[in-house]
């Protein structure tokens, strides 16, 4: 079995992001944790490129990285966190309670892997699907769920500036 | 060219969806549990790209384009309730956030 | 002419509607010149309608006049229909034309009170109801005056409705005659069902046509249809409502208690004798029902102190006498008695008004006495009036319709001689309670002094009425007088010729006459001797003897000054059953299972509140779980 | 072999930029000088162009100084993000010629755009880092800037894609053969042009850096190379935009007689000067009329300028 170059970039790039997000989810200071996210994000950026979505993969990057998570680190800034080491959260019981999610995670995994294997078959028709052919299926087929989706963010955005609006506390403090 | 199975990225998708839980279970502060929501998000959507080169169809990456949309969605009034709650609580620790219980 | 019929009773309805809504921004005299206005148009119309009648008798002697169809089924219609023939025509003159006397009498005696302008909206939607209900061609129509006219009724019991017995009142009034009603809807129905149209000719035909003479159908449908004209009549067993009903205003008790709306129940079974002639059995029981109704009214009208009450009980005595004529066939001697009646009781009740005007709404008899100087116009008036009630002879409209019923009983067949001796007896009783009546308020020493003078809105309706009281029996005279049958050929298109008299033994008609005259003499020896003052009873209603000696004789009284017990007796069957019941079910026992259901529930929801502790990290493990579980089925199972 | 000449040809270009970038700062210096009627740097070599010289050895001799209160191994990081996200934004740029990296590349455009949105990395990872207030303000203003910006500066150039069909920045270029996309795109070059401002944070818009409020902005605290990267990281970034604009607007390297490496190295440079005349010509907003200024004029010109441009090609039928 020969690997291309395409396997070593989908390789690395997967253990890179899998090692970043384990670092991402683990840090004590929300920046590191960010930025191991970040990282996380290009990586898996990569592999969707490997993958042949290029489209997918700059839009990984650019609303992804670009703008969700400096919008994140934005308020992490703003909430100037910086020196706010934060516990892990488990103090008492700690094996017990570190038990819990650790069953409950190692057998989602093995279950979707049950689940998973021995169908779908093995090949894979693989081509690279550019930005066209999804636009396409994006604005001719999916029209309605792109109305929805627009509905949706409008939506949140009213949410966010209302309630960023909204504040009682700020005649007290 | 290329041989590479769609098992191998769907575990990698596996694996970080897993790595996400794991956050969103284990961890207290807020922005690690949006963190971690963001994760598994992101974990979907590979998934989705994987299904989409597996059957060689643009859907996956509409899905993953849907998926965006929503995270940003998601994202934005997380963080706005995250400020709100630091005004309120001066802290980030979920766990004492719990204000709305009775008694 | 016919075709003008129609703004009879939309005159008074439209005056209604006009003081009904600007009536509280209008000055009184205003609201009272409209009110008045449009009776005076309804009345005019009326007579011109009569003259031209009896100048020109329309072809099959009855005018028609459609406006609209009403409702429209596959196989069922109802028209907006006016039907005048010369019983609605009496009927109608008489509405309108008391009508317009008491109108123009409450615009005097009504004058500073509260809610003038109401009181005449009220006043012209009655009469409007009424001339619909006489008018109407259509059991349907005429259910609607008819109901309209309950309402006006409720409405002007309660006039003063500050006083919560005036409430009471108009309730019992309205919910008594609602419960004769839903018989007469469920009559109406029955009707429309079996013989496919409620429009009173056509149905009256296929009546007399498909059913046999004393069938179940008939009997039901005209059993039902007289539940509801006993109901609107105060005949028994619905009497109690009206001598309750005396709250409202004095002119409301004389139009509607009196002269009109109590009737309205006579009215429709003449307007549907073919369908009650048809059940002799349901007219043995009318017969039967008018005397217990006459002797019970009439001997609970002797022990009143209450002159307006006195009046109730004799009108419901009265028209006790209209049915029993209703209930041996004498159609047009109950449309006579109906006149006679409409007269003089009105008069009767606008002298009481007229009284109880001066003397500061003194209605106690007993606090009355020596009038008769003081207010000499209302002393002829209501002797004039009382006269014509007792039916003294010949100086009285009433003597002449009380003897052609009286004649009518003697010679009809079955029961009819003991009527007659009934009918006879209440003649006594009617007399000597009119007369007490009279002795003890225009007689002997003034006990109230009266203030005040009238004016000649009150003087003018009086005296017109009075001279109609003493000379409308004038229009139907036995043969032995003048021989005069005006009324009766007038009305013989509708209602047949009248049995003959060819028959009556002297000594039966001179009973008739002598009877009233008897009645006054005891009277007046009880007054002389005191009996009256001596057993007036305490003040008030009467209902309790409290000081009084507890003799027999005082408890028969207080018996009778209670109308029988009837008031109790429904009480306690019917009032009280019921509010136990309500008691009962007011914490719905029903209710209480799906309330358990609520309260399982709201327990459940306790328990399950307890798991939402606001621990972010166990819902998402939680969620977690479930997700696992939801894998593990779509999967595996 | 391939690989490595690729890889060799890659190291070329980048030189190229970088010293082009060095160069710059001594071309704006003296250009600034000549138009505010002073001299500027003169004396080092002819006509002082050795001035860049003299900077580098100077940059590089400092002593290289990280405060003891920061956050060093993001201290360190921040001016790499910048310097080699702008550096990669280089790879799509169609020189002509042959001269790029990967132009052919499918989604050119978008990898541009990614570029220079991990750059505002750099700029807030510098503010935060130094735990400076000034530096926190600057990295803060930074990062709201770029994220605004960047969202019509994307939706500007879409009406580029939608006329060409493509966001391969070489068919985009080749599209523009017969008419150059600044006159049916006038309104967004318009748009993208001030993002690109923005997004360089160059002035007028160079509100993260603020000499007169914040010091020197998010890189007060640098010193040596580091800062060195920082602002070679900033006139590589006018150069990018200026290639960009270039290719993107003026027909990339379309022109007559002169090869299109030389058309497009004129046309570049025509934008170069011209960012430096804005910086001796214009002021600088408030940074509320900068925020509202994008969100609230330029967002709602580029999205009618998409819908314009896509209601004429429907009329048109293309």
């Amino acid at each position: 079995m020969t690997y291309s170059m395409f396997d070593v970039v989908f390789y690395g790039a997967g253990a890179f992001s899998v090692v970043t997000t384990t670092l991402a989810i683990t840090r004590t200071n929300p920046v590191y944790a960010l930025l191991n996210f970040v990282m996380s994000i290009l990586g898996i950026a990569l592999v969707i490129f490997v993958l042949g979505a290029p489209f997918a993969a700059s839009l990984e990057v650019i609303v992804y990285a670009g703008a969700v998570v400096v919008l994140f680190l934005f308020v992490v800034m703003m909430l100037n966190l910086a020196h706010l080491k934060t516990d892990f959260g488990v103090k008492r019981g700690r094996s017990v309670r570190l038990a819990v999610p650790g069953v409950l995670v190692i057998s989602i995994i093995i279950e979707i892997g049950i689940a998973f294997s021995g169908r779908f078959g093995k090949e894979t028709t693989y081509h690279i699907i550019g930005p066209s052919a999804v636009g396409r299926q994006l604005l001719v087929a999916d029209i309605i769920p792109i109305e929805l989706g627009s509905m949706l963010l409008l939506a949140a955005l009213l949410g966010a500036f209302h309630l960023a609006r909204l504040s009682p506390e700020r005649g007290r403090q | 060219m290329i041989n590479l199975s769609w098992q191998a990225p769907a575990s990698l998708a596996i694996i970080l969806f897993a790595l996400g839980l794991i956050g969103l279970i284990t961890r207290r502060n807020l922005i690690f549990v949006i963190l971690s929501i963001e994760v598994m998000l992101n974990a979907v959507a590979l998934l989705f790209i994987v299904a989409g080169m597996r059957w060689g169809h643009p859907d996956g990456q509409v899905m993953f384009i849907f998926i965006l949309n929503l995270a940003g969605g998601e994202l934005a009034l997380g963080l706005v309730l995250l400020l709100r709650l630091r005004a309120r609580i001066t802290t980030l620790d979920g766990d004492s956030a719990n204000i709305l219980r009775e008694s | 002419m016919g075709n003008i019929i129609w703004i009879i009773p939309a005159a008074p309805l439209i005056g209604s509607i006009l003081l009904g809504l600007f009536g509280a921004r209008w000055s009184n005299r205003w609201s009272g010149f409209i009110g008045t206005l449009s009776i005076v148009i309804s009345a005019l119309l009326s007579v011109a309608i009569a003259v031209h009648w009896f100048q020109d008798p329309p072809v099959d002697e009855h005018m028609r006049i459609m406006l609209w169809r009403w409702i429209s089924l596959p196989e069922y219609s109802s028209y907006i229909e006016f039907y005048l023939d010369p019983v609605s025509l009496i009927m109608m003159l008489v509405i309108s034309v008391i009508g317009l006397l008491i109108h123009i009498f409450s615009t005097e005696y009504m004058a500073g009170e509260a809610g003038y302008s109401r009181f005449f909206a009220y006043l012209n939607l009655f009469v409007a109801s009424m001339l619909l209900l006489v008018l109407a061609n259509d059991l349907l129509v005429l259910f609607v005056g008819w109901e309209g006219v309950g309402v006006c009724s409720y409405l002007l019991v309660g006039f003063w409705f500050h006083k919560a017995a005036n409430g009471y009142a108009a309730r019992k009034s309205f919910v008594v005659t609602r419960i004769a009603d839903v018989a007469m809807l469920v009559g109406i129905l029955l009707l429309s069902n079996a013989l496919g149209t409620v429009s009173i000719q056509p149905m009256l035909a296929k009546a007399a046509l498909l059913w046999p003479h004393g069938g179940i159908m008939a009997a039901a449908g005209a059993a039902l249809l007289l539940i509801g004209g006993l109901g609107k009549s105060a005949q028994f067993p619905f009497q109690t409502w009206l001598p309750d009903a005396m709250a409202g205003p004095t002119p409301v008790s004389a139009l509607i208690h009196a002269a009109t709306m109590v009737t309205a129940g006579m009215y429709l079974v003449i307007r549907l004798y073919p369908l009650f002639a048809l059940v002799p059995s349901v007219l043995t029981v009318i017969a039967v029902g008018a005397v217990i109704t006459i002797l019970t009214a009439s001997l609970t009208a002797l022990v009143q102190r209450d002159i307006k009450r006195v009046l109730a009980y004799s009108t419901v005595a009265q028209i006790g006498y209209m049915f029993l004529a209703l209930g041996v066939g004498a159609w047009s001697a109950a449309m006579f008695h109906f006149l006679t009646h409409a007269v003089f009781k009105a008069l009767l009740f606008l002298s009481a008004g007229a009284i109880a005007m001066r003397l500061h709404h003194e209605q106690d008899i007993f606090r009355m006495g020596g009038l008769r100087q003081k207010l000499s116009v209302v002393f002829w008036a209501f002797l004039i009036g009382s006269a014509s009630l007792a039916a003294l002879p010949v100086v009285s409209a009433g003597a002449f319709s009380k003897e052609m019923i009286l004649a009518s009983l003697w010679e009809s067949p079955g029961l009819g001689k003991w009527l007659w001796l009934a009918a006879l007896f209440g003649a006594v009783l009617t007399a000597t309670y009119i007369f007490r009546v009279v002795f003890l308020v225009f007689f002997g020493e003034v006990k109230t002094e009266p203030t005040g003078h009238y004016g000649v809105r009150i003087v003018v309706p009086l005296v017109l009425l009075a001279i109609a009281a003493s000379t409308i029996g004038w229009l139907e005279m036995p043969k032995f007088m003048a021989s005069s049958s005006v009324f009766s050929s007038f009305l013989e298109p509708v209602l047949g010729h009248p049995a003959t008299e060819s028959t009556l033994p002297h000594w039966v008609t001179a009973a008739g006459y002598i009877a009233p005259l008897l009645g006054v003499v005891i009277g007046f020896g009880l007054y002389r001797s005191g009996y009256w003052v001596r057993t007036a009873g305490p003040v008030g209603q009467g209902n309790d003897g409290g000081q009084a000696e507890r003799s027999m004789g005082e408890g028969v009284r207080r018996f009778m000054r209670a109308g029988f017990g009837f008031d109790f007796l429904y009480d306690r069957l019917l009032v009280q059953p019921f509010l136990w019941l309500v008691k009962i079910l007011r914490n719905d026992p029903i209710d209480a299972i799906f309330m358990s259901a609520a309260a399982a529930a709201m327990r459940f929801h306790g328990a399950l509140r307890r798991s939402q502790i606001g621990q972010l990290r166990r819902y998402a493990g939680m969620l977690a779980l479930g997700s696992m579980a939801v894998i593990v089925i779509m999967v595996f199972a | 072999m391939s690989v490595l000449f690729a890889f060799l040809h890659a190291l070329a270009l980048l030189l190229a930029v970088v010293t082009l970038a060095a160069f710059l700062t001594w071309v704006e210096r003296r250009v600034l000088g000549f138009w505010q009627d002073r001299l500027g740097p003169n004396r080092v070599g002819w006509q002082g162009i050795l001035q860049v010289a003299a900077d580098m050895i100077k940059i590089f001799f400092k002593q290289d100084w990280i405060p003891g209160f920061a956050d060093k191994p993001t201290f360190i990081a921040a001016p790499i993000i910048v310097l080699a996200s702008v550096l990669l934004a280089f790879a799509v740029i169609p020189f002509g010629n042959g001269v790029d990296i990967v132009g052919a590349l499918n989604v050119g455009l978008l990898f541009f755009l990614g570029m220079t949105s991990l750059s505002v990395y750099g700029v807030v990872l510098a503010g935060w880092s130094s735990r400076s207030k000034f530096s926190l303000l600057g990295g803060m203003r930074a990062a709201a800037q770029m994220i605004s910006y960047e969202v019509f500066m994307g939706i500007a150039v879409i009406g580029v894609v939608m006329q060409a069909g493509s966001f391969n920045l070489e068919k985009i270029v080749a599209a523009q053969t017969h008419i150059w996309f600044i006159v049916p795109q006038f309104f967004g070059f318009l748009a993208f042009f001030i993002a690109g401002i923005a997004e360089a944070h160059r002035l007028p818009f160079d509100l993260p850096e603020g000499e007169n409020e914040l010091g020197a902005g998010f890189h007060t605290e640098y010193s040596s190379m580091k800062f060195g990267m920082f602002f070679v990281g900033e006139y590589a970034g006018i150069v990018l935009l200026s290639a960009l604009s270039v290719a993107l607007y003026f027909g990339g390297g379309h022109g007559p007689i002169f090869p299109p490496i030389i058309w497009f190295a004129l046309k570049s440079s025509f934008f170069v000067i011209f960012l430096i005349l804005l910086r001796a010509a214009l002021p600088r907003p408030r940074y509320d009329q900068l925020m509202s200024y994008g969100w609230k004029l330029m967002f709602p010109l580029a999205i009618g300028n998409l819908a314009v441009t896509g209601g004429v090609m429907i009329a048109l039928g293309q």
